[in-house]
């Protein structure tokens, strides 16, 4: 996953990110466009998540939308009926799906792969067909996000604030991954048996993973109540597990900034095709086939393509040898 | 048994289904030397080393370290304890690079969770130059120099088998189990990891258990042999003894009489 | 080069194409100016997924407004361009239309969502952009709230309810009702009035029972109705579960009187039940022997245009049109969110297809609290009046 | 709460049979190649819609049918050699995830082509809605159909696997595909027939069914789901497992649904998939091994 870290500094990618973020955010008028950079932006922190679970750690999950629900349906509940502030709902809700999270990974310890993608679809139609059933109403009115008397809830402030978020989920993720634990999750991708017999706790390992995927997915879920301002089970269905499934490998399997630019590609790839309405969704899963086809490594493989004949003439006879 | 073995195997016994594939085998493994355990495919010795280290269970009997019991710990929980192996087949982690690869093996030891670790605390920051100094010297040690940033699927199997190696030393072992080292190797390349086998069992006073059916190259590296024949031992004792004896002979039978 | 800095390029690549998309339809028409371009109203409505039944008709019924407004000279002389978005009844979808409606296309004013939570979900978005909606749910929260920006022009849901009750009362003359309803809010609304007005029709709900509007098999539902001794079966759910439950009740051979919403008011219903559709009531508001005169012009235009008579959805979407193009001309064809606004509320009373409107600022409706439906029944195949409440 | 058993059977049954042979493409696919396909329910639903269009256009039912089910082993084929396997570079979630993205084509291209609405599709014989009473439930005579057109295509299958070269190709390769290899089967042959006859599969349980819930309905997700928790409760390798799965899950489908009502149906039966992978992930007559994880 970590595949011959590129020697840029892991701060350089976030820094990039974050000016474009403030350049976008502060040239556009249009309360449209800001929506869907900033609903980009929220499943970004999802899919990083994401990226560490399946593309770093190797477990496969179809229910991460599941641990959204939970942590916006924890959101509307403890703000509309129990008025409690954004930040502090936010905190409980995510708390909530990562406790959730964890039990999803304790129980999946015995399980791998297919089965595993299986468990945690099962457990994402779970929650849906819960919401559907217990609150199909769901919540209208969240509040939007105010920390202390300051009102972020204005399209334009919150946009940057969901993106300082990815800022700093990216900054946190991209140091994980070099370390210790980073490289431990990686060796539980490449080969259990030997990450063991390393002094890789297994068990620990994997339902730790789940639980930093799970307290993202909390964080994505959180504010996206915030964004939406009405919650019900429809925007958490297993087409946004599988979305952010997508958005992972598109990005490119474990790295945390393709993850990044898989989720922009995701929210904007429908409004390219604006002008050809119906034809919208048609043209995504297309997009979809072709770029597991032709890109396996997804966009961040982009590189990886150019730079395979760049490196092999900088290296130069050593690497023919 | 001149001296207190480090690791030690009694009456261990192993059957799949209605095959006994290892049965009260006692094995020895003492600081300093090399104990090989000897016997023709499917003597049942990959079995004995999983009992050994973890990755399998015994059926019955007791793996003591140190005198402890630790029968049927985890594999990571050896590892802690300092015991660790190589493999059959090389089981490199094909997504990190040959030096990270090496810094794993460490892993049992150093402490940096993953909250300290992004965090960069300074104790992680310094855990982690530790680690990349002892990487870089483990490479240079097992004759990898200079290639930490290559890809371990690049290397030939010689260099892999290295690889393993210094991986295994990461965790600073007491105990290093080689699981058919000189296994798919050219004649000068395994006596080249011969060499370096004793040279690191001697320097860092490591107890070695060899399993090899590879008669003539582990002969010269062992100072003790246990030999096997399906399951049960038939022969203990020194390189020289084993040479001679009756028993070995007809395990081995049409075994070249000494090419 | 490296697989990160690509990604970072891929990312910025994106940012910029996101800002760069929205230029092209950056057309001039500011929406105050007079101008002679047209007048752009949006439309968000549940055109696919569950609730196709509803918003496909509204969809048919904007573009016969449109030709038909058009004809007559347009809006205060400018022509009218419907921009009909599909919010698949998602509201994570009809948020970002409604604020591309607003931001992008510029609309003076939006029409639908066509279902309640979609619906509510871009009250707050209309409200802070002060941009008129002409909401399609008839559960509009916001209503009253003084200076709110949402008018409805569907009937309370409670008037139609009050009607199914009175029918029942007075028609069929029993009293132990039996109700299986949509497990969305359209069906758990109206299941709280049926329960709230039984009693003042004399009637008992002794069973309810839950349905998902995709279901394909109602037999369990039928089955526990029955066993609850229900004199008559209200369903109030769309297409395909409706016809779902007429065939079980069909295939059960259990003889009872069906009542089903306004939803079912339509061809499809009777084509997709087949022979168990037969002698199922439902409600509607066009009086097909008489229809008053807006009522006919848009009966017979729809039903040339598009082979095939409209629902009763359809006349919400095409009276909000109307009501939209009375109000942008009480303001003297200004069309900005203010006037438009204040234009509803001043223009003279308007004869819709549905109802005569008369909005005020504590009535956004704009409809008599009285009966307004005509109780219909399937004979050979087809939706007639046989009943009607308003006397 | 009394259920009525009878009327539980017949419902169970019916649904079931469906459940089992979608099941079945499943199990092929899963045994002959190690992929997950999630296409399937889509494939399902249009079924029913490319009759009707066959039929509006004058061919008589038997050929439609007959045309629709070729016509769906060539898609089947088609999408597996240009979407799955180019996807499986990427490791086994590769193609699972290609599946989805054929799924979503399917989808959208129905409503493009036959528009939202479900269409009412006439039963094989009789009157739509004709029921008749059996084993003291009311069957639609669809049902009958149904059970029968299912049975037999899962006889004629195994019969095929039994047999005939496919089938011991599919077999041998899900035993040991480098077995399978080395005795010259071309894994990409099996992987490519085992998804076109899935697809036929599930086409005639598409068509069997849609007298019942309509032609072109938005069930696809629903059917697929079910189907899936009958191959694993069937034991994903297991033939006759994945059978009986479908049937196991028609009749608790409808057991739930007239025990509890249909919004908790749907809740429970996920559970009951979740906990089934967890207590015995290989099913209850699957084999050991063969997790392809």
């Amino acid at each position: 996953m970590s595949r011959f870290l590129p020697k840029i500094p892991p701060w350089v990618s976030p820094v990039v990110i974050g000016l474009l973020v403030l350049l976008f955010a502060f040239t556009q008028d249009s309360f449209y466009r800001l929506q869907l950079g900033t609903l980009s932006g929220i499943y970004a922190v999802a899919a990083i998540g994401l990226t560490l679970l399946f593309g770093a750690a190797g477990q496969i999950s179809l229910g991460q939308a599941g641990l959204l629900g939970i942590a916006a349906f924890g959101t509307a509940y403890l703000t509309v009926d129990r008025g409690l502030g954004p930040v502090l709902s936010g905190v409980v809700s995510i708390a909530a799906a990562t406790v959730v999270g964890l039990l999803l990974g304790w129980s999946a310890l015995r399980i791998t792969g297919h089965y595993l993608a299986l468990v945690t679809l099962a457990f994402g139609l779970c929650f849906t067909e819960l919401g559907r059933t217990v609150l199909p109403e769901g919540w209208y009115g969240v509040p939007p996000l105010a920390i202390g008397s300051l009102d972020l809830g204005d399209p334009q402030r919150f946009f940057v604030v969901v993106w300082v978020f990815v800022v700093l989920t990216l900054v946190a993720s991209s140091l994980l991954v070099r370390s210790r634990f980073g490289r431990s999750i990686a060796a539980l991708r490449d080969d259990p048996v030997a990450a063991s017999a390393c002094g890789v706790n297994l068990a620990r390992t994997k339902v730790a993973v789940f639980g930093i995927a799970s307290a993202l997915a909390g964080v994505s879920g959180w504010l996206f109540a915030m964004y939406q301002g009405s919650v019900t089970e429809t925007s958490f269905s297993f087409t946004l597990s599988f979305n952010l499934l997508i958005m992972v490998v598109i990005g490119g399997l474990g790295s945390p900034t393709g993850a990044v630019a898989g989720a922009v590609f995701l929210v904007l790839a429908p409004e390219l095709g604006r002008s050809y309405e119906q034809y919208r969704l048609l043209s995504y899963g297309l997009i979809l086939i072709l770029v597991l086809a032709l890109l396996p490594g997804g966009l961040a493989s982009i590189g990886r393509l150019i730079a395979k004949p760049l490196r092999r003439r900088r290296a130069g006879v050593e690497e023919t040898a | 048994m001149t001296t207190e073995a480090v690791l030690a195997g009694r009456g261990i016994t192993r059957r799949f289904g209605g095959v006994t594939a290892v049965s009260d085998v006692d094995v020895d493994v003492v600081a300093g030397e090399v104990t090989l355990v000897l016997g023709p495919n499917g003597a049942g010795k990959s079995t004995l080393v999983n009992c050994l280290t973890g990755v399998d269970r015994p059926d019955d009997g007791r793996v003591l370290l140190a005198g402890e019991d630790v029968t049927g710990r985890r594999p990571d929980q050896f590892n802690r304890m300092g015991v660790v192996r190589t493999f059959q087949h090389t089981r490199p982690f094909a997504g990190l690079s040959v030096a990270e690869n090496v810094m794993v093996g460490a892993h049992g030891r150093t402490r940096a969770g993953f909250v300290r670790g992004t965090l960069r605390t300074r104790a992680a920051r310094r855990e982690e130059a530790a680690l990349q100094a002892q990487a870089d010297d483990l490479l240079a040690q097992v004759g990898l120099e200079g290639r930490g940033d290559a890809r371990p699927t690049d290397l030939p199997l010689a260099d892999e088998r290295r690889l393993e190696l210094a991986r295994c030393l990461a965790a600073q072992p007491r105990v290093l189990l080689l699981d058919e080292p000189a296994a798919g190797l050219g004649e000068a390349e395994a006596d080249a990891l011969a060499a370096l086998v004793r040279r690191l069992c001697a320097e860092f006073d490591l107890g070695v258990l060899l399993i090899e059916h590879h008669l003539e190259l582990a002969l010269g590296m062992a100072d003790q042999v246990v030999v096997l024949d399906f399951g049960k031992v038939i022969a203990r004792g020194t390189p020289a003894q084993i040479r001679a004896d009756e028993a070995v002979r007809k395990a081995y039978v049409g075994v070249e009489e000494g090419t | 080069m490296s697989r990160r800095f690509t990604a970072v390029l891929a990312a910025a690549a994106m940012t910029v194409v996101l800002a760069a998309c929205g230029d092209d339809s950056d057309s001039g028409n500011g929406s105050a100016s007079g101008g002679t371009d047209p007048i752009k109203i949006g439309a968000i409505l549940g055109i696919s997924g569950r609730f196709a039944f509803v918003g496909e008709p509204q969809k048919q019924a904007l573009e016969l407004a449109q030709q038909r407004i058009n004809a007559d000279g347009g809006i205060a002389g400018r022509q009218v361009e419907f921009v009909v978005y599909d919010d698949e009844v998602d509201e994570t979808k009809s948020v970002p239309l409604a604020n591309r409606l607003i931001s992008e296309d510029k609309v003076v004013a939006i029409i639908g969502p066509s279902i309640t939570v979609p619906a509510l979900a871009i009250q707050p978005i209309v409200e802070r952009a002060k941009i008129p909606n002409m909401t399609l749910t008839s559960k509009a929260i916001w209503e009253g709230k003084d200076g709110s920006y949402v008018f409805h022009t569907t009937p309370r849901e409670e008037v139609e309810v009050k009607s199914v009750l009175s029918f029942i009362k007075d028609e069929l003359k029993v009293t132990k009702v039996g109700v299986i309803y949509d497990r969305q809010p359209y069906g758990t609304g109206n299941l709280a009035f049926i329960k709230q007005f039984a009693p003042d029709f004399g009637l008992q709900v002794v069973s309810e029972e839950g349905i998902e509007n995709n279901d394909t098999n109602a037999d369990a539902q039928v089955q526990r109705v029955r066993a609850a001794g229900a004199e008559t079966v209200v369903v109030w759910v769309g297409d395909p579960a409706a016809s779902s439950v007429v065939k079980a009740i069909n295939q059960a051979g259990w003889t009872v009187p069906v009542l089903g919403s306004s939803a079912i008011a339509g061809p499809r219903f009777a084509e997709l039940a087949g022979p168990a559709a037969e002698g199922v009531y439902s409600n509607s508001t066009y009086d097909t022997k008489a229809p008053p005169a807006n009522q006919k012009t848009f009966l017979d235009e729809f039903t040339a245009k598009f082979n095939g008579p409209p629902t009763q959805f359809a006349a919400f979407a095409y009276d909000s049109a109307y009501v939209l193009k009375g109000a942008i001309e009480a303001a003297g064809g200004k069309t900005d969110g203010e006037s438009i606004r204040k234009g509803i509320i001043d223009m003279p009373a308007y004869e819709g297809v549905v109802a005569t409107y008369d909005f005020a600022d504590d009535n956004h409706n704009g409809i008599p609290n009285g009966p307004l439906f005509y109780i219909v029944q399937v004979k050979g195949g087809k939706f007639e009046v046989v009943y009607d409440t308003r006397k | 709460m009394s259920v009525d058993y009878p009327q539980v059977l017949a419902t169970g049954l019916t649904y079931g049979v469906i459940f089992a042979l979608v099941a079945l493409g499943y199990h092929l696919i899963y045994v002959s190649s190690g992929m997950l396909n999630f296409a399937l329910g889509e494939q399902l639903a249009v079924a029913g819609l490319v009759v009707l269009s066959l039929m509006s256009a004058g061919v008589p039912f038997v050929l439609a049918l007959i045309v629709a089910v070729l016509a769906a082993a060539a898609f089947g084929a088609g999408y597996e050699r240009f979407a799955l396997r180019p996807a499986l570079r990427m490791g086994l979630v590769g193609p699972l995830i290609a599946s989805v993205g054929v799924a979503i084509v399917i989808g959208q291209a129905r409503v493009l082509i036959w528009g939202p609405n479900p269409r009412p599709f006439a039963p094989f014989t009789g009157a739509p809605n004709e029921s008749v009473g059996f084993l003291g439930g009311r069957w639609p005579i669809q049902s009958f159909w149904i059970i029968g057109l299912a049975a037999v295509s899962a006889a004629a299958l195994l019969l095929f696997l039994r047999y005939t070269w496919y089938g011991r190709a599919w077999r041998a390769t899900a035993q040991s595909p480098v077995g399978a290899r080395l005795s010259g089967i071309d894994p990409s042959v099996v992987s490519m027939s085992a998804v076109s006859v899935a697809s036929a599969l599930v086409t005639i349980a598409g068509v069997a069914i849609a007298p019942i819930v309509l032609a072109g309905g938005f069930y696809a997700l629903d059917f697929g789901v079910r189907a899936f928790a009958a191959a694993i409760i069937g034991g994903f390798t297991s033939t006759t497992g994945v059978l009986l799965g479908g049937l196991f899950i028609g009749l608790l489908d409808a057991w739930l649904v007239a025990a509890l009502s249909a919004a908790w149906s749907d809740v429970v039966l996920y559970a009951v998939l979740a906990l089934a992978l967890l207590v015995r992930p290989r099913g209850f007559l699957g084999r050991e091994g063969v997790s392809r994880a």
